[in-house]
């Protein structure tokens, strides 16, 4: 275990060296030019010469990324170009309240996805499954935008069951994570069926059948375990994305996540917070799909971690 | 006993009745995006004098626009329609290369496990690790935004997941007796990946293309809104709601019929794939 | 011994259809039977005549949405059981009937320790509290002889062996102690000496408890030993019932006395291969292995180095001249199917396997391709080794398909004589692999493995899953291609009935080496290993007064061929003692 | 000292929301409209402006003197201001702070606004530490020699980058002090919560007494300017600092209850469509004229729901210097069709339209895009991130169009100069500058340099007048076609107090921190 965490976690590295080496270039190549940002509407080019040597920034492609590996590894991300701040210290800030939404969006979503697929797929032909399933189309059809603002509308504004946005109490947390939810929900009901649908055919239901069981023993001892093994596997590709989805929920919820910055940074090419919540959400993907693999032996003994 | 002639797949499909339904959804999408031009009266780029009201207000469906129309005045049915023609090779077209593009991998990947195998799994890693939208920002500064870019970074984006996915699946369908038995008898891997592995996929293949198409409708929105993308004023269903979202109470329509063409196409999609994955599964032979 | 007493389960008129492409097909009909209190019921007849359809009837388990009972009665006591609701069929099940499936190695559930799945129809049935089930399971475990049964409920069902998942079926489904136990084929998955045992087992249970048992078997040794009644099924109908010894001895039926003709006694039997004079290694022999080692790797550690290593065959070397068999005998896990396995391509192995004169390593694509054609397998498991997805008739043509051979038109007369030759009619080749019985599917198997007309066919365990008419039939065929086109077979069994009918020569595998190898006659009749002869021994046969009251009991496990890095097994060393006939030393 | 309003209760809390991060609250660093009057009320310079309007006034400096020649300037400063750490500011920390946001190693954005102090040549080239024209001649009086005469210089005076910071502070804080800002300002900072909360506390000590009426503020930061507004009709907050979202906009005008709330007032912005005048077609003056007739600003701005007046020059009305007289080029399709013509245009062109991609932009630009369609000009549409546009408006060779909306030149002081330099003098013509329709009439310069040094107040009608020429000739080249002024609405709750000047304030936006007050306090 602790010899197969050690491998993955190097395998890991490489891949986030790989990550933080194409988005640098990606960076470089961009025309968009940092310094003239910075130095602002009215400099001469004077000064946008002196603060493009100030941020190394004439030096070549290799030397810009080698220095800027060098400082990540002492956990430096650098300053940003437009706020001013240290990176670390803005994805520090942030990052918090990311997870706990990304904890409770993939709450949400198993909740209600794994649910509706289990339902559809025992009920397989009938009107109720086939409500859940055009549901589950409904959610990930829905632009989250939308959906977002309708939520706060509703249960917000009009009944005033939770606050609009802000962050802070669980009761913050439920309007946001139930609208990143909805969309993940409507993929894990629509695989939970499909792989449910397999499961139910088992030579071993019957068996559990034949011992005269239950059937909520059957399908949550029986059957949901082993239905749910692809959706585990789904975890790590969830996270990946769940970062696309955050930017606009945080905004609707004023939720102070990496999401917001992300978006920030992007539309004003503020590079060093882009390379810094590039690293993080890279990281935490390749994290979800460990911990994917990680959690699978767990619910499957016949996987062996190699 | 004469030996029967094989039902065809199609005939088997038209037969029932939900994928019949999702059949005429798609052909009449496919016909509203075809001829849109006969089909209505208006120009979906022109901006009409009264099709707005005098203090700028779009109008809600009525007699004359049928389905309202827009911020600039524009018929929104017409621009529904002739949207259709993007996203359908949005939905379509780079959903199904990214489908495809993610089969592939994971099916070489999965069943040839040497370095192939780990260089296509390390790769897609990689792939999934890295964030999508900056390489979309990143094409856009160096291409024209056009549909056919956008079309193709989505379709470079969403092969990551279907890949993993795949690639789980058809590892362990690789150490199926019934492989070993194709190697015997000298199959060589093309077919065995293609005439053996590759129906054992369907159904996941069925499940991530029908759900792909939403996502990569709405997708395109997002893209062409970082410039991209289709650009204005050419219409797809993506970008009209993705203009109009913050009017989903001042003027729902705007909103809901685009988002209601985006989940019918989406739909009909998977009641033909759930019924083609009943048929073409022959332990599902004998369900209605 | 038979109770006279009222009968527990009653069956009257039962039918069951299927629904195909081309509507509803009858697979059981007009079935009348009584089972007794304590009675054993054997149910035996060919396969696809529907014995699995009836037990899963009873049930009310039969495979959804296909199968339906269409009429019939089926009472249990005073219960109607056909239109009973789910909720109290419920009640019955693994409490007054329990069931022991066909297939022991998908029957448990792969992510539930067995401890689980024991307690839990426990406590479904009864009012125990959670330590006193895992009590009952504990003595259950204990009741079907596993050892450290307290440990073993922690464990998952991967890491038992056929025999003993098959072992905790019959716990699960006695720790309730049923009126009615249904066992369908419990032993057919499973090698002689484990099969004694279970039987055995269920011998003494009933003993103890009174359970009345139906057991569906088609080996007749089985039926012999075990059976206090015997009915007789044919295409979906009962075709004789009666006391076993009355059918044994003055069988009424043409088709049971047929039945009966085809069981493979040893030293005896119809189709019993006359001994031959098979020269061996002449320089035409069809495949000659030397020194052949197959090794797994086991991976582990930081970097996933090799830390140990599976030894599955360690220096084996025989030859196989044409139009000779040559049987590879051995329990389960001493490294037939990778022998076979090395043989037709499929791991990498390393020492000489020459097939036709050419050596496999150093071939060409093209070369190996064609090699490929004169070697032929036939799979353990038909169901595993069939897509499910492909008609059977695509599936038989398909070799014929890759090397080219024969126009469309052509390969699908072919393909109806193969099907026509192997028992199963042509217009059966429109079918899927799973609507056919399990032995159905074993000859869709052979099919396929002849229509290359190879020089060797590998056979691993190919006609165990057959009941003993067709598995005649089938051997019956084997032989005639061989006359006919001059195969050889590699005929791996661990039916030694069969194989000292089929063979020409006899070759016993112990941990991945051969201890020892002869003629047929040197082997059956003057056995020399000590393992040889208790795998002899353990055979049971087909004659109700010949029945043992102890079957001989394996009494350890088999040792491991696992290793770590560089402890390489002891090579044994082969004696002749006498006319080619090889012997290890006893180690 | 200007009066405080009477009516004024002193204390309360009110809370603003934004949906964009706060960067930094450095005088010689913030540079966007958010931040912007933030730190407006957190530093002083010597000058400012009576709130809500946009006359100059002596702030952190009692009183000041210019000499004749109109290049020295000297300043008396007011005793017992203090920065909120309780020293007193005096002369050496206005030097100090001129120094240090002209020095490279500060990237300040706007050290380019202070290029007519003698020395900055040396500074910014990093020869020297000092600025030699800034010298102190005691504790309280500061004098500033300049390289030429230089109008606008009290409006620099009065601009962000020259208020005044503490020097221990900035050294103490280094690069963070964005982050930790201290000055002599009404407010002081008592909370940053990064991504979510800024809080303002009143400061007590404050040289203006009575003011600020507010005890404190809450910048709340992240939501959607739609949310906002929820909030606002919920109470929750009291001023949506983005303003109305275009979506609500009909439904708050269209109830009276909250139509009252809100406050409309001019704003010193003007949205134009830069034309490259290096890049055929639009080298030709006729091209550019008839593109200026082509567009419809009336419709545009029904589009926008009215919120802005037609513009016909690129000075905003409310700016000195604007021309009443002007009519500009009046919207006739006929004539422009017929100036394409005569440019050798019959049938129209191909061309490329920029735009931001935030709302309403991407629409005004499809208006604009039909208008030039029905003269024959087709346009196609780049609808991108802010930052491509100006990079894209920056290269020579990038963009032939670009409508200037979400980027647009709000000024950063009242003086028509600000709209001249760095968008349509030679100076802003270069890689990576800000004239986006490389437009360079060295003729034009000239006038502007010779305006710009008419120093005397007394004279500043005369120089309106100067830059009213100037820009008048600008339109007669058209680089621009200007299209309209946005009007600001401001919403607020019924709580807020003040004059509607103040919620308009042409500086400070979207309100004035320093002189609103709550009604509810007790
Ligand atoms: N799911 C199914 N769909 C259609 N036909 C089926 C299905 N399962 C079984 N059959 C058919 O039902 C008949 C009876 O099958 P059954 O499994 O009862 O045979 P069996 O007597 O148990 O044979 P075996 O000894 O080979 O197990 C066979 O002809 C088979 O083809
Ligand atoms: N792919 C593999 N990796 C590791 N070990 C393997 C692999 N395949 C087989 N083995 C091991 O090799 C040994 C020989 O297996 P093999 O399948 O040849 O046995 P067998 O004699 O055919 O038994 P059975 O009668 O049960 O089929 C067993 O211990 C088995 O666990
Ligand atoms: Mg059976
Ligand atoms: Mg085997």
């Amino acid at each position: 275990m602790i010899a197969y965490l050690g491998r993955r976690l190097i395998q890991s590295l490489l891949i986030l060296l790989g990550v933080s080496l194409i988005t640098f270039a990606l960076l470089y190549l961009l025309p968009a030019d940092p310094v003239r940002q910075i130095a602002g509407r009215s400099a001469t080019p004077q000064t946008v010469e002196n603060i493009r040597q100030q941020l190394g920034l004439d030096q070549p492609f290799v030397v810009q990324y080698w220095r800027y590996l060098v400082k990540l590894i002492s956990g430096d991300l650098g300053r940003s170009y437009i706020q001013r701040s240290e990176v670390t210290e803005l994805i520090v800030s942030r990052l918090p309240a990311s997870l706990l939404l990304m904890v409770g969006a993939i709450l949400c979503e198993l909740l209600l996805g794994l649910s509706m697929g289990l339902i559809a797929a025992v009920r397989r032909g009938t009107a109720t499954d086939q409500t859940l399933m055009v549901a589950s189309f409904v959610g990930v059809s829905a632009p989250q935008f939308v959906v977002g603002l309708l939520l706060l509308y509703v249960f917000a504004v009009r009944l005033s069951w939770f606050p609009i946005g802000g962050y802070g109490t669980w009761r913050h947390l439920v309007l946001p994570s139930l609208t990143m939810g909805i969309l993940g929900a409507g993929w894990y009901a629509r695989m939970m069926r499909s792989s449910m649908i397999d499961v139910l055919r088992q030579d071993y239901v019957r068996t559990a059948r034949a011992k005269g069981l239950a059937r909520r023993a059957i399908l949550f001892r029986h059957a949901l375990p082993n239905a749910i093994l692809p959706v585990i596997a789904m975890i790590g590709i969830d996270i990946g994305i769940f970062m696309g989805g955050i930017v606009v929920v945080e905004s609707v919820f004023g939720w102070p996540g990496i999401g917001q910055l992300a978006w920030q940074a992007i539309q004003r090419v503020d590079i060093p917070i882009i390379m810094g919540v590039t690293l993080v959400s890279a990281f935490a993907i390749v994290l979800g799909n460990l911990l994917a693999d990680i959690i699978a032996p767990f619910i499957d003994p016949r996987i062996k971690l190699r | 006993m004469p030996v029967k002639p094989r039902a065809g797949v199609w005939r088997r499909l038209v037969r029932r009745r939900l994928a019949l339904l999702g059949l005429v959804i798609v052909a009449i999408v496919v016909a509203g995006a075809v001829l849109a031009p006969w089909l209505t009266g208006y120009d979906p780029n022109e901006q009409m004098f009264d099709g707005l009201t005098i203090d700028g207000s779009p109008l809600p469906p009525d007699a004359k626009f049928w389905l309202g129309t827009d911020l600039l005045g524009r018929d929104l049915l017409t621009r529904i329609l002739y949207g259709a023609r993007t996203s359908l090779i949005i939905g379509i077209v780079a959903n199904g290369v990214a489908l495809l593009i993610g089969t592939l991998v994971g099916v070489v990947a999965g069943y040839f496990r040497g370095w192939i195998g780990s260089a296509l799994m390390r790769f897609t890693d990689l792939m999934m690790a890295f964030p999508a939208l900056l390489l979309a920002i990143c094409l856009a500064a160096v291409f024209e935004p056009s549909l056919w870019i956008v079309a193709m970074v989505i379709a470079l984006v969403n092969w990551v997941q279907t890949a993993r996915v795949i690639y789980t699946e058809t590892s362990s369908l690789a150490e199926r007796e019934f492989i070993d038995a194709e190697r015997t008898i000298g199959a060589g891997a093309p077919r065995i990946l293609f005439r053996h592995i590759l129906p054992h996929l369907l159904p996941t293949i069925i499940v991530w293309g029908t759900l792909g198409i939403s996502t990569t409708v709405l997708l395109e929105a997002t893209l062409s809104f970082l410039g991209i993308g289709v650009q204005p004023p050419t219409a797809s269903w993506g970008n009209i709601i993705f203009e109009n979202q913050t009017y989903f109470q001042a003027a729902p329509w705007l909103v809901f019929f685009p988002g209601a063409a985006i989940l019918a196409l989406a739909l009909a999609f998977n009641l033909i794939g759930d019924a083609l994955r009943d048929i073409l599964d022959p332990t599902q032979r004998g369900r209605a | 011994m038979i109770s006279e007493t009222k009968p527990i389960l009653h069956i009257a008129n039962l039918s069951v259809s299927v629904r195909g492409e081309d509507g509803e097909r009858e697979v059981v009909s007009d079935l009348s039977l009584t089972l007794s209190r304590g009675e054993t019921l054997c149910i035996a007849g060919e396969s696809g005549s529907g014995k699995s359809m009836t037990a899963l009837a009873i049930m009310q388990l039969l495979p959804q949405p296909a199968a339906r009972i269409s009429s019939g009665k089926i009472r249990l006591g005073d219960t109607d059981l056909v239109d009973l609701d789910e909720r109290r069929m419920r009640r019955i099940r693994g409490d007054r009937i329990a069931m022991i499936f066909q297939e022991p190695m998908t029957s448990l559930n792969p992510v539930l320790s067995i401890g689980r799945q024991l307690t839990e129809s426990i406590e479904a049935h009864t009012s125990l509290s959670q330590s006193e089930a895992r009590q009952r399971a504990i003595e259950a475990l204990k009741a079907v002889r596993i050892s450290e049964a307290e440990s073993r409920l922690r464990q998952f069902p991967h890491e038992l062996s056929g025999g003993m998942r098959q072992r905790v079926m019959i716990a699960m489904a006695l720790a309730l102690e049923p009126d009615v136990l249904i066992a369908d084929e419990p032993t057919t998955a499973l090698d002689v000496t484990v099969q004694g045992e279970v039987l055995e087992l269920l011998r003494d249970l009933q003993r103890q408890h009174g359970t009345s048992v139906i057991l569906i078997t088609h080996d007749m040794g089985v039926v012999a030993e075990m059976a206090d009644r015997v009915i007789v099924m044919r295409h979906g109908r009962m075709v004789e019932a009666g006391r076993t010894s009355d059918i044994f001895a003055r069988p009424q039926a043409e088709y049971t006395r047929e039945l009966l003709a085809a069981v493979p006694r040893m030293g005896s039997g119809v189709g019993r291969q006359k001994s031959r004079d098979v020269e061996t290694a002449t320089p035409a022999n069809v495949a000659e292995v030397k020194d052949l080692h197959v090794r797994f790797d086991l991976h582990g550690g930081f970097f996933g180095r090799v830390t140990r290593r599976v030894h599955a065959v360690e220096g084996v070397s025989f030859s196989i001249a044409p139009n000779e068999t040559l049987a590879l005998v051995g329990e389960s896990g001493c490294g037939k199917s990778t022998t076979a396995k090395a043989l037709a391509g499929l791991v990498p192995y390393s020492g000489d396997i020459v097939i036709g004169g050419r050596n496999l390593s150093g071939l060409g694509r093209d070369e190996r391709k064609a090699v490929r054609r004169d070697v032929q397998m036939i799979f353990q498991d038909p169901y595993a080794s069939l897509d499910p997805r492909m008609r059977v008739g695509d599936l038989v043509a398909e070799p014929l398909l890759i090397h080219g051979i024969a126009s469309k038109e052509e390969r699908s007369q072919r393909v109806a004589g193969l099907f026509e030759r192997v028992g199963l009619s042509a217009d059966q080749m429109e079918l899927y692999p799973h609507e056919f019985s399990g032995g159905q599917r074993q000859r869709v198997c052979i099919a396929r493995a002849l229509a290359l007309r190879p020089k060797l066919i590998i056979a691993d365990e190919s006609v165990s899953a057959l009941d003993v008419s067709v598995q005649a039939r089938v051997l019956d065929l084997l032989k005639e291609l061989q006359r006919e086109f001059g195969v050889a077979y590699l005929f791996i069994s661990h039916d030694m009935a069969v194989v000292e009918n089929i063979s020409d020569r006899v070759a016993v595998m112990y941990l991945g080496q051969i201890v020892e190898m002869g003629t047929r006659d040197q082997v059956f009749s003057n056995p020399r290993h000590p393992y040889t002869r208790r795998l002899i021994e353990a055979v049971p046969v087909p004659d109700p007064g010949k029945r043992r009251s102890r079957f001989a009991r394996l009494d350890q496990e088999i040792p491991s061929a696992t290793r770590g890095i560089g402890e390489a097994p002891l090579k044994l060393a082969l004696r002749d003692v006498g006319n080619g006939h090889l012997v290890a030393a006893e180690g | 000292e200007d009066a405080v309003d009477p009516n004024a209760k002193q204390g309360g809390a009110i809370t603003i929301t934004y949906k964009d991060d706060v960067a930094t609250l450095d005088p010689a660093i913030g540079y966007d409209w958010q931040n912007w009057s933030m730190i407006k009320s957190l530093f002083d310079g010597l000058m400012d402006y009576e709130p809500g309007t946009t006359n100059l006034k002596p702030d952190l400096a009692e009183s000041y003197e210019i000499a004749p020649d109109g290049k020295t300037f000297t300043f008396k400063l007011r005793h017992g201001v203090k920065f909120h750490n309780g020293r007193e500011m005096t002369a050496d920390d206005v030097k100090y702070s001129l120094d240090r946001v002209t020095n490279p190693k500060t990237q300040s954005p706007g050290a380019g606004f202070f290029g007519s102090i003698k020395g900055y040549d040396d500074v910014a080239a990093g020869k020297a530490e000092s600025l030699s024209g800034v010298t102190v001649v005691d504790p309280y009086t500061v004098k500033f020699e300049l390289t030429r005469p230089d109008a606008t210089f009290l409006h620099v005076m009065a601009i962000n980058f020259s208020h005044v910071v503490p020097k221990e502070e900035v050294e103490k804080y280094g690069a963070d002090f964005g982050k930790h800002p201290v000055g002599t300002g009404a407010f002081k900072l008592a909370e940053w919560t990064l991504g979510q909360r800024i809080v303002f506390e009143r400061n007590a000590d404050y040289w203006h007494k009575g003011l600020p009426h507010l005890d404190k503020i809450t910048f709340e930061i992240g939501q959607e300017p739609i949310v906002a507004l929820l909030r606002l009709q919920k109470g929750e907050i009291d001023v949506p600092g983005d303003g109305i979202p275009p979506a609500k906009f009909q439904e708050v005008m269209a109830d009276p209850e909250q139509k009252a709330r809100v406050v409309e007032g001019g704003q010193l912005h003007t949205g134009y469509v830069t034309m490259n005048t290096t890049m055929a077609p639009f080298d030709n003056v006729k091209v550019r004229q008839a593109v200026n007739m082509a567009i419809n600003k009336a419709r545009i701005i029904q589009i926008i729901n009215g919120r802005a007046v037609p513009a016909n020059q690129p000075l905003p009305p409310s700016m000195p210097g604007y021309d009443k007289e002007y009519k500009g080029y009046a919207y006739d399709v006929a004539k422009a069709k017929a100036l394409l013509a005569e440019a050798g245009h019959p049938d129209g062109f191909d061309t490329q339209l920029f735009a931001m991609n935030t709302d309403p932009n991407p629409r005004i630009a499809q208006a604009i895009q039909q208008d030039l369609a029905a003269i024959g000009i087709k346009a196609s549409i780049q609808s991108l991130a802010q930052a491509n546009v100006i990079a894209a408006g920056g290269d020579k060779a990038g963009a032939p169009m670009i409508w200037s909306g979400g980027m647009a030149w709000i000024a950063d002081f009242p003086d028509p100069s600000n709209f001249y330099g760095p968008i349509l003098g030679c100076a802003g013509a270069v890689p990576g500058g800000w004239n986006w329709s490389w437009y360079c009439n060295k003729d034009l310069d000239a006038k502007a340099a010779e305006a710009d040094s008419v120093v005397d107040p007394a004279k500043a009608g005369e120089r309106d007048k100067m830059w009213s020429a100037i820009y008048d000739k600008v339109m007669e080249d058209a680089p621009w076609a200007p299209v309209f002024n946005e009007q600001r609405f401001t919403m607020k709750s019924a709580r807020m107090g003040g004059a509607d000047n103040l919620y308009v304030d042409p500086v400070h936006i979207p309100i004035n921190y320093d002189n609103v007050y709550v009604k509810d306090v007790q």
